[in-house]
């Protein structure tokens, strides 16, 4: 392939947590510090900055990037903000993948910040505006009525109940408990789960991630650059994005076809023809637990239908044939929307080079896919790395 | 990562600091008002929701009748044509009983909001359709099911004023 | 071929009204908290230092945004200075006209790189000039929340 | 060797004040047809990635970019959103294609401005919540301290200032996309009603709706698509720092490293002699001025004389906004970057009609994304092969 390749050489972040007392731009400097530091580069040598945050509405600003410019190390530097909803955390990467490919640049700082409490009284009041303002938002939905239409419909194309979805949960916390920086990490038992406080039937509270403050950031290096700073660069092999219609009450919804076209995508890019042989570990986006299995299908690491059979039989833990979330997910480690999509990057990056920690997956994983997902449930991005 | 760095930093603060003043604040409140033009497609829609009437619009290429109505096919890129007017009854293709508002309030009465597919707009892996709630699901909320048969209770007509909530909810078809 | 329909009369040109409701609540951060602390409780502006690119941030800043560094080095610095810019706005943020205008200014702070932004006050505006020396007034202590709006203005000296 | 990129479709709505005849989503698929049908593709086969330019403060929406895809043929298809200028969009689009992976590239950028009903309170929400929103000012006090501080730096005087509004909005009497042409006299200029004093009301860009398409390509697709290709020679953006307290208010850095990288990328050593025309941002009468300076096509206080002197006009030696500008053509939110690429491309197609300007071989639009931001992005464009 012709095209440069782009390694992730270093990465940091910040604790995710309920309500930070950092300013937003302290929270990218925090996580940009600690990625530079992890691979000794400074921000001197760093050529450009490609960030990504959710909507301006959660930090309470306008044009967001740049107000989180300086903590994001742009100061007389390029930068530019991609933004693509709930996807952006794995889209924030492949657009830093795409300034260094083009070979205008040879090294990158991927930035993912979101102060979500800032949204006041509560953050989904910034998602209450995410819908046609003319034809849905008289009747006042919020984000919790569109998942939970998804989910039903979901459970209700193959016949699942709420214990098939709640083990992803169990599974996910309980990674969590070995990340440093996770909001929720801790054995829990699956009838805490089944019994938690209904919100929007088929959702319960503890479906739903926790709504967080936090950052994570990336370095990423052309191939002479990461050859130069590590002896274990994680190479970006593949990158897929896709947007499906915004008449999302026109769609299936029982499927999610973007994921599955973002996926196909990368695998392409990536040279992957049998994605359940030649993929290790995989870090689908799970804000609720429904959306793990559903993201395992439309990575067609599933068949149709069968992710949550695949989640009973321990496939998908952290010592299964193929670990899912072994960061603890956004269930776990907490969702602050578009850092916790590249969190997940973040993770493949620290499973690669087997630097996890308590988290670790056994059997040296050489190759992992993380994915995110959001907007009106329609968009999916998707990103390959290994170590081959 | 665990391994190399032990300390990662992000500061909590409780919400009780606030009240008690051990961290400080500043408030914003944006006044971000919209005048939002509404345009061919969605300007007829709502004039026919004012005349009671739900429309459909057919893209000539594919034959897709499109709800809600827009200019351009997505599938074709065709420019659509040719107004509809659908019988307004269709089925629950999903639903959510939805019992806290959007701050996590309780509501008093739980609402039960639905992908409504409406009859006269099927196709391939498709059916036009809306969001709207349901109503008069009896006997309790929890007896709804994918796949009911439901049409629309309109305001009356001195009170519709062009808006999706000139359709105050979808009903079930008594059977009969 | 683009739309095939137009609108063909003025009164069916509508527009649907709605907002983004929004209300935002900001900590001050890692510096801000101790900046805004001392403000509110001795009336005192305090500033960090870049040793490394040898720049005094007012406000302070937790970390230097040319270097990156970490910034430790605290500073309590005047509150005066001189008048770097200054502009009469005529407009509110709801675009009326104002009854009287506000004279807005850059002030260069002693001791200080960069400036602040605030308003300057107990003066006519077409006595301000460039380089004026000015002064911060505080509101007293029992009206200080730890804001920026704890200076009141700036007068001149 | 590197391939080359070319901007091979173009397609607008607008420029008007208000357009309550349109929808947003019917706005863009007006501009979008015109430009596939320019470049000859269907969308919904040959193009390979799009992208929009959005902010959601400026839609009324949360994350905007879930109403883009359709009226593109963006369906299930690579679409992303860009936050940031249009020119930002096309430096985007430019280093897709510079991958080797994507051939032709979609940019789409509009302005339904007139449906923001407080412009002022959305400007204000970018502003530091902390330092600077507190104060309630109307957010056109950036530009009046700038102005000031510009104008006692270089000597440049409020009539040169003026004579960029003169200048830009008579140049849009020649354009008929322009929504604000305006025939003025320097006495209208100078003694309106102050905003920000220095700046009077007619030194600012009025608003307008509108919506912008380009098609890019690949240079061995570009050549299938079209016979007038405009090669995209050089890109190039920068932030400054964000802070009202730390920028450089007089130095732009911003502007001059945007500037310095497109000028590299396109190989580019003596800008003012390679240059034939510009469309730079002048969402601020003095900002033209201050742009070009910046640009490195003057000396710093030189602009002024120079509009002054009639060198930046149509007839000058380095005719500046032949489009009429920001000021003339409105102010198209985060589409004004494309407003001033689209003029780049008509010029050097010599589809510019009656502002068509003779024997012009490569131009620069720069873009910045006005208060309070230190932003800007600029490319170079030229129709030799």
């Amino acid at each position: 392939m012709r095209t440069r390749r782009v390694a992730v050489v270093g990465a940091g972040m910040t604790k995710f947590v309920r309500r930070s007392l950092e300013t937003a731009d302290e929270l990218s400097w925090q996580a940009a510090k600690m990625a530079l530091d992890s691979c000794g580069l400074t921000l001197d040598e760093i050529e450009c900055v490609a960030s990504g945050s959710a909507p301006d509405a959660f930090d309470g600003a306008h044009m967001k990037n740049e107000y989180l410019s300086p903590g994001s190390g742009a100061w007389n530097k390029p930068h530019i903000r991609c933004y693509v909803g709930g996807g952006t955390g794995v889209m924030t990467p492949i657009h830093g993948w795409y300034h260094i490919a083009s070979g205008l640049f040879d090294t990158c700082l991927v930035i993912c910040e979101e102060k979500m409490s800032s949204c006041q009284p509560h953050p989904q009041g910034a998602f209450l505006t995410i819908f046609d303002h003319t034809l849905e938002r008289p009747l006042g939905p919020n984000l919790l009525w569109i998942f939970a239409m998804e989910m039903n419909a979901y459970m209700h194309r193959y016949g699942l109940t709420k214990r098939d979805l709640a083990q992803v949960i169990v599974k996910n916390r309980g990674n969590a408990k070995h990340h440093p920086c996770a909001l929720l990490g801790e054995d829990i038992d699956i009838e805490e789960v089944l019994a938690s406080e209904a919100m929007a039937w088929p959702v319960q509270r503890l479906d739903v991630s926790p709504i967080s403050d936090g950052a994570v950031a990336l370095v990423l290096a052309a191939e002479h650059v990461a050859h130069r700073v590590t002896d274990k660069p994680v190479w970006i092999e593949g990158c897929g994005w896709s947007l499906e219609t915004s008449y999302w009450t026109n769609r299936d919804l029982a499927y999610p076809l973007q994921v599955e076209q973002a996926a196909r995508m990368a695998y392409d890019m990536a040279g992957i023809t049998e994605p359940r042989k030649q993929i290790n570990i995989a870090e689908p986006y799970d804000p609720f637990d429904y959306k793990e299995l559903h993201h395992l299908e439309g990575l067609m690491l599933a068949d149709k239908g069968k992710a949550p059979e695949m989640t009973a039989l321990g496939i998908t833990r952290r010592d299964g044939d193929l670990p899912v979330c072994p960061s603890g997910g956004l269930l776990g480690v907490g969702n602050p929307i578009a850092a916790a999509g590249l969190m997940k990057v973040a993770e493949l990056f620290w499973q690669l080079r087997g630097e996890a920690g308590g988290r670790q997956v056994p059997g040296n994983p050489k190759r992992g896919v993380a994915q995110a997902w959001g907007d009106l449930m329609q968009v999916g991005t998707v990103i390959v790395m290994g170590i081959a | 990562m665990s391994e190399r760095i032990k300390e990662y930093p992000g500061t909590y603060v409780k919400e009780r600091a606030f009240s008690d003043g051990s961290v400080l604040q500043t408030w914003w409140y944006p006044k971000a008002d919209y005048a939002w033009d509404e345009g061919v497609a969605i300007g007829r829609f709502l004039a026919g929701l004012k005349a009671g009437k739900i429309l459909g619009i057919t893209c000539p290429d594919c034959g897709r009748v499109l709800v809600p109505p827009r200019m351009v096919c997505e599938h074709c890129f065709a420019p659509t044509s040719n107004w509809v007017e659908l019988p307004g009854t269709g089925y629950i293709k999903t639903f959510s009983i939805v019992i806290v508002r959007w701050d996590m309030e309780r509501l008093e009465k739980p609402l039960i909001p639905a992908v409504i597919a409406l009859d006269g707009t099927e196709a391939l892996n498709a059916t036009g359709g809306l969001m709207h709630l349901l109503g008069e699901i009896e006997p309790k909320p929890e007896a709804v099911r994918i796949g009911m048969r439901v049409e629309p209770v309109w305001l009356p007509a001195r009170k519709r004023t062009g808006a999706i909530t000139d359709i105050q909810y979808f009903r079930p078809i008594k059977e009969g | 071929m683009s739309l095939t329909e137009r609108l063909q009369f003025a009164h069916e040109a509508k527009a649907w009204q709605g907002e983004i409701p929004l209300q935002n609540r900001y900590t001050m951060g890692l510096a801000g908290e101790r900046f805004f602390r001392t403000i509110k409780d001795e009336a005192k502006l305090t500033a960090t230092y870049c040793p490394e690119c040898d720049y005094t941030y007012l406000p302070p800043r937790a970390y230097c945004e040319r270097c990156f560094s970490e910034l430790t080095e605290w500073v309590e610095v005047p509150a005066r200075g001189t008048v770097y810019a200054y502009t009469v706005v005529h407009y509110d943020l709801e675009e009326q006209p104002l009854k009287a205008p506000q004279v807005v200014a850059l002030i260069e702070l002693e001791g200080c790189d960069g400036v602040l932004v605030h308003l300057l006050g107990a003066v006519d505006p077409d006595d301000v000039c460039l380089g004026m020396p000015v002064q911060a007034v505080f509101k007293s202590k029992a009206k200080r929340t730890g804001e920026i709006t704890d200076i009141a203005y700036f007068r001149p000296m | 060797m590197v391939e080359r990129v070319a901007i091979v479709g173009a397609g607008w709505y607008g420029y008007k004040s208000i357009t309550p005849e349109l929808s947003y989503r019917e706005i863009m698929y007006e501009a979008a047809v015109r430009a596939y049908n320019d470049a000859g593709i269907n969308p919904r086969t040959d193009v390979d990635s799009f992208i929009t330019v959005a902010e959601d403060m400026t839609e009324g929406t949360s994350i905007f970019d879930e109403y883009t895809p359709d009226q593109m043929g963006a369906v299930l298809r690579p679409n992303e959103t860009i936050p940031g200028d249009g020119l930002h969009g096309l430096a985007t689009a430019y280093m897709q294609i510079m991958t080797g992976l994507f051939d032709v590239v979609v940019v789409e950028a509009h302005s339904k401005a007139s449906n923001i009903m407080h412009p002022a309170h959305i400007v204000a929400y970018a502003m530091d919540p902390i330092y600077n929103r507190p104060l309630q000012l109307h957010p056109s006090f950036v530009a009046g301290l700038e102005m000031q501080r510009y104008c006692f730096e270089t000597g440049t005087t409020l009539e040169q200032c003026a004579h960029v509004v003169i200048k830009n909005r008579g140049n849009a009497m020649f354009n008929p996309l322009a929504a604000h042409p305006a025939d003025l006299a320097l006495s209208d200029v100078l003694n309106c009603e102050p905003v920000a004093e220095p700046l009077t009301r007619l030194m600012i860009a009025p608003p307008a709706d509108g919506a912008i398409v380009f098609v890019l390509a690949a240079e061995h697709v570009a050549r299938s698509l079209t016979d007038t290709p405009v090669w995209i020679q050089g890109v190039g953006w920068a932030n400054g720092s964000y802070s009202l307290e730390n920028r450089g208010w007089v130095d732009l850095d911003y502007v001059r490293l945007a500037a310095d990288m497109a000028y590299r990328t396109a190989g580019i050593r003596h800008p003012k002699g390679t240059l034939d025309f510009v469309e730079v941002d002048d969402s601020y009468a003095y900002k033209e001025l201050q742009h070009l300076e910046a640009m490195g096509l003057c000396r710093p206080g030189e602009a002024g004389v120079l509009t002054e002197e009639g060198a930046t006009a149509m007839e000058g030696d380095l005719p500046v906004n032949p489009s009429g500008g920001t000021l003339g053509c409105g102010h198209l939110l985060d589409a004004s970057g494309s407003a001033r690429a689209l003029e780049c491309v008509l010029q050097l197609r010599g589809e510019a009609g009656q502002r068509q300007l003779e024997d012009v071989t490569t131009g620069a639009a720069l873009g910045w994304r006005g208060v309070p931001t230190t932003a800007a992005a600029m490319v170079i464009l030229s129709n030799e092969d």
